[in-house]
């Protein structure tokens, strides 16, 4: 049932709006609307009593088990919650003036330095709005540096074949051409291939590290080399930092420029599809061209910085300082972290991942890269079983929604036949791993016995698999009155 | 430790089940000299006991304010009911919807989102959210280019928030995408077609129009859209979307309609809080959905022939696509859309028209008081809807200043933005004002200007802005 | 799975306590206890996902319609939740002094005016935590009217026989004892009984109006002079007040002294079995004896009133001012309704519950009292139907689980046999009652077709049907370790 | 209007449904006369936006304070899951589970408390609440009293708190049943076993025991059982529940434990917010489930053989058995035990001792600290759990002033109370509190006390008290 079949013509809940209710005052007609928009005619109780229903409808970190691999869907601690959303930090107007926000912009101002200090880079901006506008953000930088060195030759931008899809994507809004590079047989990076695809003309390589593939890229350092000797910057994508968070900093590995999810290992929430935050670090000399507005510090004051502090800056990439409060959120994680806290995420999401890779290859399921250890996150391929069985990743993804997990992430990377990639993250206990293995378990019997189970799985779910070509073929995108 | 469920016992378990004698080993890959060198300086962690009371501290630091700033962005009330329901574990804590089975609260609520929305602008297809509203007009100017083919220079007014052309030119600039700048009337604050036509041999993709523009002001919006399409060019409209409960929508500007309209999603139930997350709606016709970055929801069957909701069209994306996609944009703004999706849910098209209503009235009146303070005038004369730029017979800094200073945040210095226009301020009043507010404002500033036009002497010297 | 099932020996938050352990400090060995207590050992994300899960087992009236006769299940507005738990509000000790509560306590002031105004009376105290110690405080008020006045002979409180079961419960707490008056065929209490029961032993008259039989006492005006002139006092049950709330005052009727269920007529949650807030109100006569504390007023100040003020109050009910944030609830809620909402509560109660009535009786139901107008609630009764096939008012009661509806009261009142008492409430639509018909029709139909499904009902619900009487024969009340 | 859904169109077709041409109509049954006489002085109707605005100012105008007053109602941090998932509408917005197999959420839950509660309390058998701590304890004095048959005495030591003392003369005078008052010990704090023997030639029901006491104090809670077993009465214990974390519990006092516990839940994740709502918990050997006041959870099966949760034993209960009922109580404090539930499970055994002893440990310090100033000292000598009586040189009314003058509440004055004691103050410090803090409390109160003591000539003659 859709909120639109609640309507009923005249309905309004009149206390939601206010009582005085004038005429179209001094808007000349010709501007006027002239029918009203297709809004829902509910009641409150309507509204709140549809919205709880569909809410349950929803699997969530709160309700199920959610290992989507490079999603890090880790605990959202409600505390962050409750007060980043205190009164005064939700009423603050964001052109308010800086001293009417100094609770606010302390802690944005430590978060920079956080973050720096974890990441090992030089300097941070939390402008970008998720992790693709930092990745956007961190190679117009890099456009910016070889730019502004008169270095104009340089138009091509190198990702692995496992990268994200957002990297590609985003070197090309950068307006650079973009390259790929292989993996090898144990899901590294095929140096050789990186070692003769650099040249002049490369502007950067951007890394996951460890990758999609959940593995650690063993040669970052010659790696690194390699593209810091042809002229090529490199850049370090972030999505992956909750694997080596407290164990290993980017800054370290060689990187120039990064963005960090803060959505993912800074434990915001992921909302249903964002809102996320993905700021970006770099070393000191790609600091100029850091995206605005920044949060400097003076004798204990705070204050945004605009163009005039910085006439380097590639600019801004929102109409604000970024998704405040997800920002927020993520500072008051890092503080209950603290030091301690942030050195065991990786350790603990590597131990989870790590076991949960043991216990499955146990269980027959086949790995990726059996001699490899998991990063946070691993690989299984279901290609031996698709051909014993026909039954397909998807099919064992849809059949894990019946038994009250949801499915890892599917055919990402794509080099990689009918894989699931598994992320467990730090916050799941093991008897919840263990009961993610019973059911992997009971999945590859019901394959081998009753394919069909599998094939028209989910059973349980709210509906029943969804017909996408469908979907696609006769696009209705917005609900019409019958 | 915090949110790490491992006993002592769990962790021997797992270690001796993986073959390992300790964490060092699970990252026996990674180069040595690589490990150990995490930031000591990271402060020692809090208890949530801890940190509860520094953020409590940090808030009340920054206080209560009367606002009469919006520039972009618009204090509204919001319905107890739309933050309670939309942090609801369920919304809050789930992915992006990729198992449509396991996501049909989200999925549905934003293929509603999606009707809601596009009925509002008056176009037929909308996504799932981008960013912000500046970004979304960068993506708009993207996909213009991209749907023009040929040209690839885009026209913004000048009455566009400057904030906003800023993050296009930071969005586009590596595209080899030209900004022109079109000018606006100084006496009426809108953009006036005739001052177009020095563009009219420039193969132009799109011209953007605001609506209402920075100014407050209301634009000639028919004819503008009837001009770029007579030029060849795309119309891209920038809306407010409370204003879009009694304007008309962007669809039916003009004689065939803006083609994409972009906005900031904020005004919709999402609190103000120093600036984000807010989010950013896009809208277009039919034709151009293929060009349209980000998340799309679609109606579909399933096994059983029930309808569902689906993530579709996804070969625009990233995720599929890779350098061919539309746009970069992974995660979106989608909690912001659950707010949004609620708020107009519980407001109606007869509550967001009040909203609407009142905020312009409140407005107007506020511009009417303040006009009649001594030496204090309207700068434009077109009509407005929420807010409006003044001119003051003095420094607006200053004045700002000691406004501050009895609690009021009077509004937005323009004299950085538009230089042009002297002493001018850009002030805002939404339903959320009342007579009694707006009287407090008109005596304060009558007071400060007064002071500041003839200081007594021995008195402050008037500071300089 | 319970809680306890989810423990692991060693597991804590550790976040969430005190990271400083210091040790038994000064406190004598032989007062420590030796064993730590049973709660469970578990993360965070454990308590969240179970309680999230446990919740959403739950009927509510976020999720359900919820017709519980006498029960007033009415949409709780969010903003009373939100602005009850403001920080300010929700950190402020009971004995903090008055001075710093003065935006608390003008509120209780003010709530105290408001109940006074629409209920005719002329004093309220707020300190009865539910209508049962309403209750309980207003029969007190009663012997202590009477005792104060000498007239020690009154031993006896009269009761409907269909009245709620706290009425002769709270009498029989008070001291007295307790006569049941019958009830006319009509569903009026008899008055003929009534008059031969009062004499110089009557203490008091307690009454529901409209009675739970949902039906206004046409004869109050007779019943109050013969109750006065007997000398005893009237008392008004206001659990039902929701049915004349803006339309007839309790004071207007002829009553001494009432309570008011601000949980059902002025829509504080029922919060699974509670809290509630039970007023109350009294004339002049009992004003002296009112419970303690009271909220005053002089000059703008507020303060609480204590012993010292009130010598004759009969005391306090509790430690401190009753429900706070109940009343806060309460007292935001009729600021939302003002003077226009809250006459217009009483109206369309009685309209929706008129409407179904007039529906159900239209699709085959039997009405208790079918001559009668319905209140803001009515009965039927399922004897014909369980003659017929079988079928129980419990059996439909489950039935409607599966229908999405939850199930009206069942055998209250005790005298009408197989009774539903079903109470829609003003906030529920006429699209959500007439859901409600079209599945009293089904069942209807389906009692005849397949009893068995309703005998074995509910089918889609948690938990199938549940053995109460194995409960109650081998009591397990607390789960032991296996 | 507010809350009300129906449209013109809907009143008009159900006046006609139900055949009547008016609202009017509908009441006719009832006496002209009575009709239409409501209160014209209740103010008109606010929007939720008003509303909003209201009680954000005056929650505002009551401000935040450093609070050490306890005196039965305690601060302490409550962890921001537990009120976010307790007011979850199914949770929030549900009535008792009269309907058990729509209520397992609740049902389930009350079984999981019980189970916490009663092994809190070392006892078998609980209640899913009464009120509060107060109307608790007047419950179990009726339920000894109704238990022992005989007697109807009950004694209750001065070392109650005085305001729980007041509630159950209250509620239990009229019923017949007579209290007496045990003294205490001036130098311990407490009470002493020897001084009852006074009272052991009455017929006493039941011995109130508190643990820890008004006071602070811990009392000879294993004498004290024994007494009342050796005299033929129950043992009523009045715990915290906060302190059972790691104090011996009622079930294990003396030879063969207390018979029956009751305190006030609200120390288990329940805000202070001014009184409440709180909740009272009673818990007690098997043997007199059969008497227990209240509501109580039991686990049973489906028709599947599945466990499952219902209300039981109800047949104690008003509704069933009417005028003879174990109590009145119907609605009980059931979201407040949601909460406490929640609260416990977060905190565990090990968070709930660390509560417990850094609560323990800031009293002593605070203790220590203040009984350093000149002129001020500890009253009494026994071991106290989280909460101290103080005796000041000098009035103590003038010097809680004077605290609050800088923000801190600084206690309970016992004047009214206890005015055998003199210049007294009850003074309490959580785990909310840390070094600072005292610190603060402990300047301020020597700055105080001593300005008082010797006033400089000129200034502020000494307030009275
Ligand atoms: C490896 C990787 N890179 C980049 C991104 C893009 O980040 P965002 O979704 O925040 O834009 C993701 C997110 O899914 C990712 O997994
Ligand atoms: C008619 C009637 N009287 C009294 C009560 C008792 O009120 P409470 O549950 O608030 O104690 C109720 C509540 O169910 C009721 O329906």
């Amino acid at each position: 049932m859709l909120i639109f079949e609640l309507s009923r013509p005249g309905r309004h809940s009149k206390g939601l709006s206010p009582h005085a209710a004038p005429g179209q005052g001094a808007i000349p007609e010709k501007h006027l609307r002239a029918q009203p928009p297709l809004l829902p005619e509910v009641s409150e109780l309507d509204v709140v009593r549809h919205y709880t229903g569909l809410s349950q409808k929803n699997f969530s970190i709160d309700t199920h088990f959610y290992p989507l691999g490079s999603c890090t869907m880790k605990y959202n601690p409600r505390a962050c919650n409750a007060l980043a959303m205190l009164p005064q930090f939700l009423a603050r107007h964001p052109a308010a003036p800086d001293d009417t926000g100094q609770g606010f912009l302390e802690c944005m101002f430590e978060l920079q330095e956080l973050l720096k200090e974890v990441t090992g880079m030089e300097a941070v901006s939390l402008a970008p709005m998720a992790g693709a506008q930092g990745e956007f953000a961190g190679v117009a930088m890099i456009r910016a540096y070889h730019d502004s060195r008169g270095d104009a030759g340089r138009r091509e931008i190198l990702v692995p074949d496992a990268a994200h899809g957002t990297n590609p994507a985003s070197a090309v809004m950068c307006g650079y051409t973009v390259r790929e590079i292989a993996t090898d047989a144990e899901g590294n990076v095929d140096i050789a291939a990186l070692g003769s695809a650099v040249g002049p003309h490369t502007a950067g390589l951007m890394l996951t590290n460890p990758s999609t593939l959940g593995v650690f890229e063993r040669g970052i350092l010659e790696m690194g080399t390699i593209v810091h000797d042809a002229g090529g910057l490199l850049y370090y994508d972030g999505a992956n930092l909750n694997a080596i968070l407290g164990e290993v900093r980017p800054g370290d590995m060689g990187f120039d420029v990064i963005h960090i999810n803060l959505h993912k290992t800074f434990s915001t929430p992921h909302g249903g599809g964002g809102p996320g935050a993905g700021p970006v670090g770099v070393n000191a000399r790609l600091a100029p061209f850091l995206p605005l507005p920044l949060v400097a510090e003076a004798k204990g004051a705070y204050r945004l910085l605009g163009d005039a502090d910085r006439p380097l800056s590639i600019g801004r990439l929102g109409a604000q300082l970024g998704n405040a409060g997800v920002l927020l959120r993520a500072y008051i994680y890092a503080r209950m972290l603290g030091l301690e806290g942030m050195r065991r995420v990786a350790a603990f999401a590597t131990l989870n991942a790590n076991y949960l890779m043991a216990e499955l290859r146990k269980a027959g399921f086949e790995l990726a890269f059996p001699r490899r250890r998991a990063s946070h996150e691993f690989l299984i391929t279901l290609q031996g079983l698709k051909q014993r069985t026909g039954v397909t990743a998807m099919d064992v993804a849809k059949r894990l929604l019946d038994k009250g997990a949801h499915a890892p992430t599917t055919y990402f990377p794509l080099m990689v036949p009918e894989c699931l990639l598994i992320e467990p993250t730090e916050t799941e206990s093991k008897r919840t791993l263990d009961a993610f293995v019973a059911a992997m378990k009971e999945i590859l019997a019901e394959a081998s016995e009753n394919p069909a189970l599998l094939k028209n799985a989910p059973h349980t779910t709210p509906v029943r698999r969804l017909d996408d070509v469908k979907a696609a073929r006769e696009p209705r995108l917005t609900w019409k009155s019958p | 430790m915090p949110f790490i469920p491992h006993t002592e016992e769990d962790v021997r378990e797992m270690l001796a089940a993986i073959g390992v004698g300790s964490f060092e080993e699970l990252f026996d890959e990674v180069p040595r000299e690589l490990r150990g060198r995490v930031g000591a300086s990271v402060p020692p962690g809090l208890t949530e006991m801890e940190v509860t009371r520094l953020m409590h501290r940090r808030a009340e630091r920054d206080g209560s304010w009367l606002n009469f700033i919006g520039a972009g962005a618009y204090e509204h009330h919001i319905p107890a009911a739309v933050w309670q329901i939309a942090t609801r574990g369920e919304f809050y804590s789930a992915y992006t919807p990729y198992q449509a089975e396991a996501s049909q609260g989200t999925l549905q609520l934003l293929f509603e989102y999606q009707t809601m929305m596009a009925s509002l602008a008056g176009l037929e297809v909308t996504n799932a959210s981008l960013y912000d509203g500046a970004s979304a007009l960068a993506e708009a100017v993207l996909m213009a280019v991209r749907a023009h083919k040929s040209a690839r220079r885009v026209l913004i007014p000048a009455t566009v928030n400057p904030v906003w052309r800023k993050v296009v030119r930071t969005i586009v600039r590596n595209q080899g995408i030209e900004l022109l700048e079109a000018p606006y009337c100084s006496a009426a604050g809108h953009t006036l077609p005739g001052a177009l036509e020095k563009f009219a041999a420039q193969d132009l993709a799109a011209l953007v129009v605001p609506q209402p523009n920075f100014f407050g002001v209301l634009e000639p919006v028919d004819e503008l859209a009837d001009w770029a399409h007579a030029h060849g060019a795309l119309a891209i409209s920038v809306v407010n979307p409370v204003a879009l409960a009694l304007l008309k929508p962007p669809g039916q500007w003009g004689a065939d309609g803006a083609d994409i309209a972009v906005g900031d999603g904020q005004p919709l139930g999402v609190p103000l809080a120093s600036g984000g997350p807010y989010f950013g709606f896009m809208a277009c016709r039919r034709a151009l959905t293929r060009q349209m970055p980000g998340r799309i929801v679609g109606e579909t069957v399933d096994t059983d022939g029930r309808p569902g909701y689906t993530l579709t069209l996804q070969a625009r994306e990233q995720h599929i696509r890779r350098s061919k996609a539309t746009s970069n944009i992974c995660t979106n703004q989608g909690l912001m859309v659950t707010a949004a999706t609620i708020y107009m849910a519980l407001l109606g098209p007869a509550g967001l028209a009040r909203v609407a209503r009142a905020s312009h009235a409140n407005a107007l009146a506020l511009a009417t008081k303040l006009a009649e303070i001594e030496g204090v005038a309207r700068a434009f004369s077109g009509p407005i809807f929420h807010e409006t730029v003044l001119r003051l017979p003095v420094p607006v800094a200053p004045v700002m200043r000691a406004l501050k200073a009895q609690g009021i945040l009077g509004g937005l210095n323009l004299k950085h933005a538009y230089p042009e226009l002297g002493d001018a301020l850009l002030v805002c009043a939404t339903e959320t004002k009342n007579e009694q507010d707006l009287a407090f404002y008109a005596e304060n500033l009558a007071r400060i200007v007064g002071k500041r036009q003839a200081p007594r002497s021995g008195a402050l010297k008037p500071t300089n802005s």
